[in-house]
């Protein structure tokens, strides 16, 4: 008896959520655990866009946009529980803010036939359509955002890296390590000497490293850090006195909270960023209307116009637009995942039609085709304002070099299609 | 002391016949540090019979044991077993030569039941690879039941057969005292050595325990070498018997002899506890 | 001859990183000393302290998110802020209170069990404080300052540098962090020396039945050890929140102690101390020295070969005495 | 008096020495496996897979292995996760180095190589004892995830340092890459399982599993009966690394698909695996189901709860979901500190006895 009550009851407790019929964006979030305070910001940002449609314009195409949000604690096996607990509620494209989950989602999509969204992280060579034709990392990817970053740093020495010495500091894990053989192709191509010093997850512990760069006395150091390696890392950069102008983040390392805890000594850090930030935006008047003061914005809008905020939003920004598209194409509001994919893959996003959502000049021009899935990969930089507590950006969209990306993006598609079997197809 | 080479034995005045000798100790010391807890103690055990070993508390007699028994590996001496000189054995490679013992403060397995904890004891009977036992059938069910039969055997022989499921943990200290004879039983031993068998017992409890002690001797033929408090049961039971104070030897031979040395009387019977 | 100078800065550092190790590594060793329980729970104790000493100081609400997620409402904040000494003594206070809940919901019920599962029950504690301390003040990283000086010390640098060319780095929060450890285990050790609590407590470690039978409430014993250990973790979580802002990792600084409590032995205050210096000398020196032969980020584990190596050594560990097996 | 022995005569030692000695429980073993192997997977789908009856198989793998370490041995480890790293990344070297061997062979070499590296970290526990020792196995765990993250080899030199499993078949149906059904999924993990179950029960009834008992009770009084402690410790290393391995095999290559050595074997793991022990109960195979179960099934349960049924906030929930997890935790060790199987023993005492208590 106890025994059937019990299964009774479990029965309840597991079935899945029921299938809507709306749009559905699962929002595969992560709000606990070692990222937790990163998570949070981003997944307010991509629920408030959404709301904000469904509030302003009642959805999109005429369609209400679903955003059932799963928490996956950056753990790559809840991230598979939310995945099939929302795969079947009719929904089109995910997006888990976690490189790990990415990878365990990218064969899935494929057979299930979802989108998969990753701006700015996830798998480089996703880029390539030809063999990841479900996946799509636009605007910008890793090893863009590594080119980007020289780039810049080729500005600022009027085109002449010759000579000078760079620190790669990293997540040691499969994130981390993405950009180095980009860095090293950029420092055989213009000279620099470049410096690897790895930082084991968690990373509050990062004196070894700092002291090997107080010995080095590297010209720059280029960051690709996340959760609190990057606030031990900041904070160990200016314990060291090591110039913050010269220290640039990847946008992964480029947050309000990887900054306050530091205090005024994190002035003038730099961090790249593929969109913008701040409330300088019209559409935050909208946000303000529809959702603050109607107390509808996610978890009270404690967030708003963050950088994880404003990246999390970006991401909806690209999935709202591609499913105007999708809708455009098919010619009718109610899309398939198969139709989404079709979107993103003519999707094109210009700066008028950024200014028209009401932020121009949040991101960069998007132009995407079926081989290219990852738009133009430009990102620009922003420095960080201790006094006025607030990022300001301070370079252009800037384009990578595509001359050294573009046969790593092909090698590496290849490898993986020859792994998994993939003929890639034609475009 | 060098009559340990005579190949002959004795007869007791039970008229048992005892055999050539089993173990010899030549010598022994053992040292903790800078204390000696032995110092150069001989003496032997012969094949049937029953050898006792007394003596104040902190006489040694636990350490003689454990020497015996190859837990504790003495500094200096010999120990000779079955006319081979033992090297410093590890205890389980004693244990394989055929001494199995008993322990003072019970050690028996709590969190097995009383028929596993006797099965323990015959793991040296048992020679199944992994891959066998892994798949269960055939060979090695075999054998587990082969010696599950043995070790019934001994369950009937103590009597236990009603507590053969019952986690050891569960029984009371007489029992448990009873368990662990049944373990030792079950290796087959030639030298059975039992430590303070009777410690804490009320009368019945030692009685029985005689009896078993003596009927193990009896039906098995094994040595049985022991340390005992309670003079009585000494006496009785014992064909011969150690004296042992302040780790060293003063005194040997059968009861009556000893109960006569007056070096005895004086150190151990003088200021006798029990 | 610039290697060694490096060495030896990599030596220093290496000890004031044990220093902070050894804090940790100090709340680990009251407890099981005391208690027999190998608190899982220390480094979310670390982390629960600091939150909470943030959000006092702040004038946090708590349970701000709940009570606005059930009733709807938008409160945040009182509004005021504490000065950080009020702000630590009523953290300390909370702590306490958390001691006495902690002995009185759990430990009460376990008297006696075996070991592992009174680990098991401190991992249970783990997970519920890990989860109270988010709810109640939130899972946002937070920046903690009572204070405390960082960066560089400045007359460290010059006077190196006079003297062998090249300026050492010491960060100034580290050697406030040598002094506090200071302070604090001459505290303790006064405590324990000549209070009558104190030597209670030292009655309980040595023999729980016997300092039961001279009328030592354990229970006492309990609230009072898990309060200090309490207290140990706010200073520990005072410390490396200043370095790294108070957030879920800093929970994980426990794992960093765990080497030093196998070198230290669990039951040596002398060992944790020394353990630490050891532990952190060692993982930096190794990381500065064969680091970069394969490939660097090796302290994560070599703390815990160092200290493995060393046991099989000498299994009773740094102070432990000569065990001597017994049937 | 629905479930009783009475009547139940044994006539040989084989009959007593079986391992559902109750007519009744018999029956619902039976039962089980028929409802197991002949029900669940026609009626499976990808998200009762994925989310539960996958991993709570392959859990209750590894818990079998660390249960024969800890729960026989008393051996404590908190390596699981590195000897699961091992299996993984052992499965995929083997898997794209011989695409032709069967994928059962694969794991099974898996396991074997973990029971091999298993046993090499398994030799400080001649010298080092309880807690000690539990610390000193994180040495395997941590190195163990370095060397798999820093050296290229073990992840084909791919730029990520991601594995990732390709397409395998049994008999013809994939079981592992994108396409596998999720029956195929749930039924190798379910052979395997059942598989190993019965290898565990085995080993741990007959003369090994005594010694593992016996040097776990009272070591000193096991080697002076005759345990060679050097054997025993190993091979309860190396068994039980077998079974870990073949988790990790299966955890990497059926369930995940793609993996990252410091994020699916990190220390959680090693922690969630002893957890699981721990709950179900130590020295018991049945409580090595039950507390997988218990680990699996619980935070899935509370977050549909939580979020699904009641609405909350997912982070709020999370939060609650840990303070109720934890609090559980503490509960079931108040109320029967020796774990889910005691507990279910204990019912079934009752149950003997009723309606008649006495």
């Amino acid at each position: 008896m106890r025994t059937k009550l019990i299964a009774l009851t479990a029965a309840g407790l597991m079935a899945g959520a029921p299938a809507m019929a709306d749009l559905v964006v699962p929002n595969l979030s992560y709000r606990t655990g070692a990222y937790g305070a990163n998570g949070t910001q981003y997944a307010d940002g991509f629920n408030d866009y959404f709301a904000l449609l469904n509030e302003r314009d009642g959805g999109i195409g005429g369609e209400i946009v679903q955003v059932p949000e799963c928490e996956t604690a950056y753990n790559t096996e809840k991230g598979i529980e939310c995945y099939e607990e929302t795969k079947d509620t009719g929904a089109l494209v995910y997006n888990p803010l976690s490189t790990g989950i990415t990878y365990q989602l990218i064969p899935k999509v494929s057979v299930d036939k979802k989108v998969l969204y990753t701006p700015g992280y996830g798998r480089t060579s996703a880029k390539n359509g030809k063999v990841f034709e479900w996946v799509f990392n636009a605007p910008a990817n890793y090893w863009d955002g590594a080119s980007v970053a020289i780039k810049y740093l080729l500005d600022e020495n009027g085109g002449d890296l010759s000579g000078k010495k760079i620190a790669l500091v990293f997540h040691n894990s499969a994130y981390g390590k993405e950009p180095i053989r980009t860095l090293q192709g950029l420092a055989e191509k213009h000279g620099f000497e470049l410096s690897e010093v790895p930082v084991d997850a968690p990373g509050q512990e990062q004196k070894s490293q700092w002291l090997q760069i107080r010995r080095d006395k590297p010209d720059y150091v280029i960051m690709y850090g996340w959760g609190v390696m990057n606030q031990a890392a900041i904070q160990e950069a200016a314990n060291i006195r090591f110039p913050m102008e010269n220290f640039i983040g990847i946008w992964w390392s480029g947050s309000e909270v990887d900054v306050l805890p530091v205090g005024d000594k994190a002035n003038g850090y730099k961090a790249l960023t593929f969109n913008g930030v701040g409330m300088d935006y019209p559409i935050y008047e909208d946000i303000k209307t529809y959702l603050l003061d109607t107390d509808k914005a996610s978890q009270g809008g404690e967030h708003v116009g963050s950088a994880l905020y404003s990246r999390g939003m970006y991401a909806a920004v690209v999935i709202s637009e591609a499913i105007r598209k999708a809708q455009e194409l098919a010619g009718v509001s109610d899309i398939s995942p198969e139709q989404l994919r079709d979107g993103f893959e003519q999707l094109e996003i210009t700066p008028e039609r950024l200014t028209e959502i009401g932020l121009p000049d949040f991101g960069p021009e998007i132009r995407m085709s079926c081989e290219n899935h990852g738009g133009s990969g430009m990102a620009r930089l922003q420095q960080w304002d201790a006094a006025a507590k607030q990022w300001n950006l301070i370079s252009e969209f800037t384009e990578p070099d595509q001359e050294i990306l573009a046969p790593l993006i092909e090698e590496d598609s290849a490898a993986y299609a020859k792994e998994s079997g993939i003929t890639p197809r034609d475009c | 002391m060098t009559q340990v080479q005579e190949q002959d034995g004795y007869v007791t005045a039970d008229g048992r016949q005892i055999g050539p000798v089993l173990m010899d100790l030549r010598d022994i010391t053992l040292r903790f540090g800078g204390v000696e807890a032995i110092k150069k103690i001989s003496f032997d055990i012969r094949e049937g019979e029953i050898r006792a070993i007394i003596g104040p508390n902190g006489a040694g007699k636990s350490s003689m044991l454990n020497v015996i028994s190859g837990f504790y590996h003495p500094q200096e001496g010999e120990v000779w077993f079955k006319g081979y000189r033992r090297g410093p054995m590890k205890p389980y490679e004693v244990a394989r030569l055929g001494v199995a013992r008993t322990f003072q403060n019970i050690a028996l397995f709590d969190g097995m039941t009383v028929l596993d904890n006797i099965m323990t004891g015959r793991l040296n009977k048992m020679s199944s690879g992994i891959l066998s036992q892994a798949i269960w059938w055939g060979s090695a069910e075999r054998e587990e039941n082969h010696n599950r039969e043995q070790v019934e055997k001994i369950i009937d022989f103590l009597e236990i057969q009603n507590i053969r499921k019952t986690p050891v943990g569960r029984l009371p200290y007489g029992l448990k005292k009873r368990v662990e004879l049944a373990r030792a039983l079950a290796a087959e031993p030639q030298l059975l050595l039992l430590d303070e068998p009777m410690a804490g017992m009320n009368v019945e409890e030692k009685e029985d325990m005689s009896r078993f002690i003596l009927d193990v001797n009896d039906e098995f033929g094994t040595t049985i070498a022991l340390i005992e408090h309670d003079m009585g049961v000494v006496m009785d039971l014992s064909d011969r018997v150690v004296v042992m104070d302040y780790g060293r030897k003063i005194g040997d031979g059968t009861p009556d002899e000893v109960r006569n040395n007056k070096e005895v009387i004086d150190a151990y019977l003088g200021v006798a506890h029990d | 001859m610039d290697q060694l100078i490096y060495a030896a800065e990599v030596f220093l550092n290496g000890l004031m990183t044990g220093v902070m190790y050894a804090l940790v590594a100090l709340g680990f060793v009251l407890i099981f000393k005391a208690s027999g329980v190998f608190n899982y729970a220390q480094g979310v104790l670390a982390l629960f302290a600091a939150l909470t000493l943030v959000g006092i100081q702040q004038g946090q609400v708590p349970f701000a998110h709940l009570i606005n997620a059930v009733l709807g409402t938008h409160i945040e904040s009182f509004g005021w802020t504490v000065p950080a000494f009020l702000a630590v003594l009523l953290t300390a206070l909370v702590m306490i209170l958390l001691a006495f809940l902690i002995e009185k919901l759990v430990l009460q019920h376990l008297v006696g069990q075996e070991p592992i599962i009174l680990f098991m029950a401190t991992i249970g504690l783990a997970y519920f404080l890990e989860g109270l301390g988010d709810v109640m003040w939130g899972a946002d990283i937070k920046r903690l300052d009572v204070g405390l000086p960082q960066g560089i010390s400045d007359s460290i640098e010059t006077v190196t540098d006079q003297w062998f060319g090249y300026g050492f780095f010491i960060d100034r929060l580290d050697i406030w962090a040598t002094a506090i450890a200071a302070l604090l285990v001459a505290a303790l050790v006064a405590f324990s020396q000549f209070t009558k609590q104190g030597r209670a407590m030292r009655a309980v470690a040595d023999d729980h039945q016997a300092a039961l039978s001279v009328g030592i409430s354990l229970r006492f014993i309990w609230v009072m050890v898990w309060s200090i250990a309490g207290f140990v973790a706010l200073v520990a979580g005072i410390m490396w929140g200043t370095k790294s802002g108070v957030q879920f990792s800093l929970s994980l600084i426990a794992l960093k102690a765990l080497p030093v409590l196998m070198l230290g032995g669990f039951t040596s205050i002398p060992g944790a101390i020394v353990g630490g210096l050891i532990i952190g000398v060692g993982e930096k020196l190794f990381e500065f020295l064969i680091g970069p032969m394969i490939g660097g980020a090796t302290e994560n584990w070599f703390a815990y070969v160092l200290a493995l190596i060393f046991l099989v050594f000498r299994p009773q560990g740094l102070f432990g005495e000569r065990i001597i097996e017994r049937v | 008096m629905l479930y009783r022995e009475a009547g139940d005569f044994k006539t040989s030692y084989r009959e007593d020495g079986q391992t559902f000695p109750i007519r009744l429980d018999r029956w619902g073993y039976y039962a089980i496996l028929v409802v197991a192997f002949g029900i669940i997977p026609f009626v499976i789908n990808d998200y009762w897979a994925s989310a539960v009856l996958v991993p709570f198989l392959i859990y209750a793998i590894a818990a079998l292995g660390l249960n024969i370490l800890t729960g026989y041995g008393g051996q404590v480890s908190l390596g699981t996760g590195g000897f699961m790293a091992v299996g993984a990344y052992a499965v995929y070297k083997l898997m794209t180095a011989f695409p032709d061997v069967s994928i059962v062979i694969h794991i099974l070499l898996a396991g074997g190589i973990t029971a091999f590296v298993g046993m090499l970290f398994g030799l400080p526990s001649l010298r080092i004892k309880g807690f000690y020792l539990a610390v000193a196995t994180l040495a395997a765990q941590f190195f163990l995830v370095w060397l798999f993250n820093k050296v290229p080899w073990f992840y084909n030199y791919s730029a990520s340092g991601q594995i990732n499993a390709p397409e395998r078949t049994v008999l013809g149906w994939a079981v592992t890459g994108p396409a596998t059904s999720a029956s195929a999924k749930y039924m190798i993990c379910l052979c395997f399982a059942f598989v190993l179950a019965w290898v565990a029960r085995n080993l741990t009834r007959g003369t090994l599993g005594r010694k593992w008992m016996a040097i776990r009770d009272m070591d000193i009084a096991a080697e002076i009966i005759g345990v060679n402690p050097l054997t025993a410790k190993l091979s309860a290393f190396a068994i039980s690394s077998f079974f870990v391995g073949i988790a990790g095999a299966l955890l990497f290559s059926v369930y995940l698909g793609a993996a990252e050595v410091g994020e699916a074997f990190g220390i959680n793991k090693s922690f969630l695996v002893l957890f699981m022990i721990i709950i179900g109960g130590l020295g018991s195979i049945f409580g090595s189901f039950a507390g997988a179960a218990f680990m699996v099934l619980l935070p899935v349960m509370l977050k549909n709860l939580l979020v699904g049924t009641m609405g909350w906030p997912t982070d709020l929930a999370a939060h609650i979901e840990l303070m109720i997890v934890g609090t559980l935790i503490v509960f079931f060790l108040i109320v029967e500190p020796h774990g889910l199987a005691r507990l279910w023993a204990l019912t079934k005492e009752k149950l003997r006895l009723w309606p008649f208590p006495h």
